[in-house]
């Protein structure tokens, strides 16, 4: 990406030193770094307009709302979404999928019916539905192919008129793979069911168009993209909100209340109880119009063009295996890896060493450690603020890492 | 304090002196980590109230693996009473290695193991 | 209160000119406003140590969680937890409510019991129970006496050995009245029922002691004591923590996955699913350490004192009547009254345009309403940052509103 | 533009023309904003396809209740297909009071009530 460097500039904590190194950080999978822009907006906020929102009729309650709401339009516009009615304010993408699980799922679980997810999901899109399991409806999990992908011809045999739900990632956080999610839904509204797409790995990253995907929810995190914590989103179409139970009750989701009886609002402040998290909601907005001045186009390209550089710099690499596509075009820039005879805690605390900021651990992906028969994992992700020069630091690292084990 | 990944660690790692199985153990425990997957698994052979061998197998992390290996010099031979008084923080000092708060973890997996092993004792 | 200018200092928004005259805010029982320390907490994070919490072996990593953790050991002392794991981190006080909802109540709901809450609550307190009972547990409402307080004899009457609940809130957001909540523990506790506490609007005004209240469950906004939006707090006794059911599912509050099955984490993370707001949970801690040096018991003072000064003021207003305790030592700082023939949003706008901002409506309490005989009020509510001056810039513009109705 | 408090606006709201009843009504409709209690209710005489009388009565903030009162004042006359073709836009330009996002809903209230006595019209 041409002025990476001026853009590098943008992010204060990329000046701090780290055991006196300068901090090179690669787990934007996990969390990414705020620029001075979005820090700004929430400070501004603070100081300038703070207010509860929705309920008032004073001049800074009325800046807030309109705050509040103008990020709902933003990210619309980001997702390409009919209309901002269909963008859900949560927590996180967690939040997202959990919302799903408790209004629409959870209703349909004692009669029966499946939910089909994969092997390759996080966490958050495997334990809910093991949850909505337990209360009656199946759930059975598609497997991977030997490249890394979703096996489409088994999914397309699992999937049935009972099924309810498909759900997957539109990228894996440990392996990358970008799935084909157009197909993928098609496989699954042939079959009457609904699909949901896990897009905390994707929206940040890629251009992504809810129309075009044509999924009935996607779910994602506003930390993973520049933003705050405490904000993510939940996009559903416009149909399923409408017909949805509430999920949280309280204040802001109801229209009248007597102690008898409860009307609830409209879509979508049905879903949201209780005061939001109006500054979340500001940075948000700050975050994405950082995102769409740079353009998720430019960004996807820039991503590719260091995950070609570091697939062929690992490549050199003796006793270290990597997981996930090959090709630099069907994968998010995230390399996962393993140094032969060297925990993946002993590889990050090492790396660590040398300021650079890596994962370890099982990444949230048991099963799918399971299914590559690794117990865990070192894993190294880029955002828009990495260069070619960061994934040198860190095979320099990796280099000394087999130097202080003898591998 | 020693380095995380100094030498001796490393050596005890690459090279432990008390890996292994105990056949006829009169306790044997298996402790895991299940956030990062190490494990151990401690073979205690107890004869009149002493530890008269001790051995661990296991799968980790550098400092889980030799601490495991460290803890079993300190404790054998040693009155399973006197062992199991082998406090947390003792034991960590005796290991000398300077710890982040994400590593103790790993370093106390074995201790864990052995208090749960001496626990009738 | 001792050195409030120097107090106000403290606040940046304070400064704003809202239609040319000075800010007056008089809305924090809807929302408070922030101190720079509050907002420089979370730049700093931002700028320094923002990480993803728990999973990590990095240095930033490291930061992150143990700012989060102390965040958590700071609440706990500030309500005298006895230990941080009581500390479950929320949206907001309605989330905290909800997670009690979902956790604890709704898997005993098809076999029958009751709730009792109060014809004063927040919609908060409120529409979740209504939820509940529509699984088949009874609810009941707690009467208010003609001094504005909840009946005791009448609810001790309600009370008998089927309830599992009874729920009040510490001080009412409309009628300012404190609740004897120490007897309503007793009431509940006496009868083998649990006893949850919404303290949104105590938590923020004056010393609480979770111990010697005995609760069983209490919560709070982190937006309403200064600190930020998307942050609140779930206080529960561990047993009950332990032995309650989760309520999100997904990343973090796992140990171990399978397909087949997952085992939870320890209390708290067990209720804390996905990337939490690790940044609301940063400024929290700052807002709590900033209040804590103030002192809890000298903000109460301060309260009774403007409480004192507003009642006696409102007293001499002709044609406005106010609702609730008239004995400042029973009440928050919260007035809500009406002006008659002038709707109370007609009010709060012509205060606005005097640069004095307050709320007007049903303030999420519309049973409560009924139950007084109105349709709406509106409220003017005072926090640490008010003095007495800001009292008579009130009463001013109400007499200007009298005057442009000609009341 | 009209402030939200202007003399005219309070006149309309003090001493509204258009409060009352229509007995024989051929439309008659209520409509509430349940944030803030406001209500209006809308009565309509319409002979052949024309209003020939419009009353209101309600509850509410001085905007809902003013506009109200103007806004019969505006349809009196009209053909119901004129009426109906109002939009909310000219009718916000009719009144001509400089309105806060939050009031504007207040503004709306009996707007949307005629809107709905006139569907089937
Ligand atoms: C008494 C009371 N309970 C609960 C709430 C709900 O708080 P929140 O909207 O932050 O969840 C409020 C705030 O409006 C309140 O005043
Ligand atoms: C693919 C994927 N899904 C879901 C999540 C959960 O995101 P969060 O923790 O923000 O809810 C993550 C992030 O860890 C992820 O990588």
């Amino acid at each position: 990406m041409k002025g990476i460097e001026k853009l590098k500039k943008d992010f204060p904590i990329l000046k701090r030193k780290i055991n006196g190194k300068n901090l090179v950080y690669l787990d934007s999978a996990a969390t990414s770094q705020k620029p001075v822009q979005v820090i700004k907006a929430i400070k501004d906020y603070y100081e300038n307009s703070n207010a509860n929102v929705s309920r008032s009729v004073h001049k800074l309650g009325e800046e807030a709302t309109e705050a509040y709401e103008n990020a709902r339009k933003t990210v619309a516009g980001l997702i390409n979404a009919n209309s901002e009615k269909e963008i859900v304010f949560v927590r996180n993408a967690t939040e997202g999928i959990n919302l799903v699980a408790y209004s629409y799922l959870l209703p349909l679980a004692p009669s029966g019916g499946k939910i089909i997810s994969t092997v390759m999901e996080h966490h958050s899109n495997i334990v809910p539905w093991q949850f909505i399991n337990s209360h009656g409806m199946d759930l059975e999990f598609a497997d991977i192919t030997k490249n890394f992908g979703i096996n489409l011809k088994k999914l397309n045999g699992m999937v049935s008129k009972g099924t309810k739900l498909v759900t997957t990632t539109h990228a894996s956080n440990v392996l990358g793979t970008i799935n084909e999610v157009d197909k993928i839904s098609k496989i699954a509204h042939d079959n009457g069911s609904l699909f949901l797409v896990d897009a905390a790995q994707s929206v940040p990253h890629m251009p992504v168009d809810v129309q075009k995907l044509d999924c009935d929810f996607l779910a994602f995190s506003g930390h993973k993209m520049l933003g705050p914590t405490g904000i993510g989103v939940l996009y559903a179409k416009e149909e399923h909100l409408e017909s949805m139970k509430p999920f949280m009750y309280g204040g802001d989701m109801i229209k009248t209340v007597t102690l008898e009886n409860t009307n609830f609002n409209d879509i979508p402040w049905k879903f949201e109880a209780g005061t939001p998290n109006v500054a979340g909601a500001v940075g948000l907005n700050a975050a994405v119009n950082y995102l769409k001045k740079i353009g998720l186009d430019k960004i996807r390209k820039h991503e590719i063009v260091l995950t070609k550089h570091a697939l062929n710099e690992f490549s050199k690499l003796d006793n270290v295996s990597t997981y996930g596509p090959q090709d630099e075009n069907k994968k998010g820039c995230v390399i996962s890896f393993n140094v032969k005879g060297v925990h993946p805690h002993d590889v990050a605390s090492l790396l660590d060493r040398e300021g650079i900021a890596t994962r370890s651990g099982h990444a949230c992906a048991q099963p799918l450690m399971k299914r590559l028969g690794v117990k865990a994992v070192a894993r190294a992700s880029g955002y828009i603020y990495n260069d070619k020069g960061d994934i040198d630091s860190l095979i320099d690292g990796i280099n000394k890492v087999k130097k202080t084990f003898g591998v | 304090m020693l380095d995380m990944y100094a030498e001796e660690i490393l050596e005890r790692y690459k090279d432990p002196v008390n890996r292994g199985e105990i056949k006829n153990a009169t306790a044997e425990v298996h402790e895991t980590n299940p956030l990062c997957g190490d494990s151990v698994d401690i073979y205690l052979k107890i004869e009149n109230g002493k530890i008269s061998e001790a051995k661990f197998n296991g799968f980790g992390c550098a400092i889980s693996q030799a601490s495991a290996d460290l803890l079993l010099d300190e404790i054998r031979g040693k009155s399973s009473k006197d062992a199991k008084s082998l406090a947390k923080e003792q034991f960590l000092k005796t290991l000398g290695i300077s710890l982040s708060p994400a590593r103790l973890k790993c370093a106390l997996l074995s201790w864990y193991a052995l208090m749960i092993a001496l626990q009738d004792r």
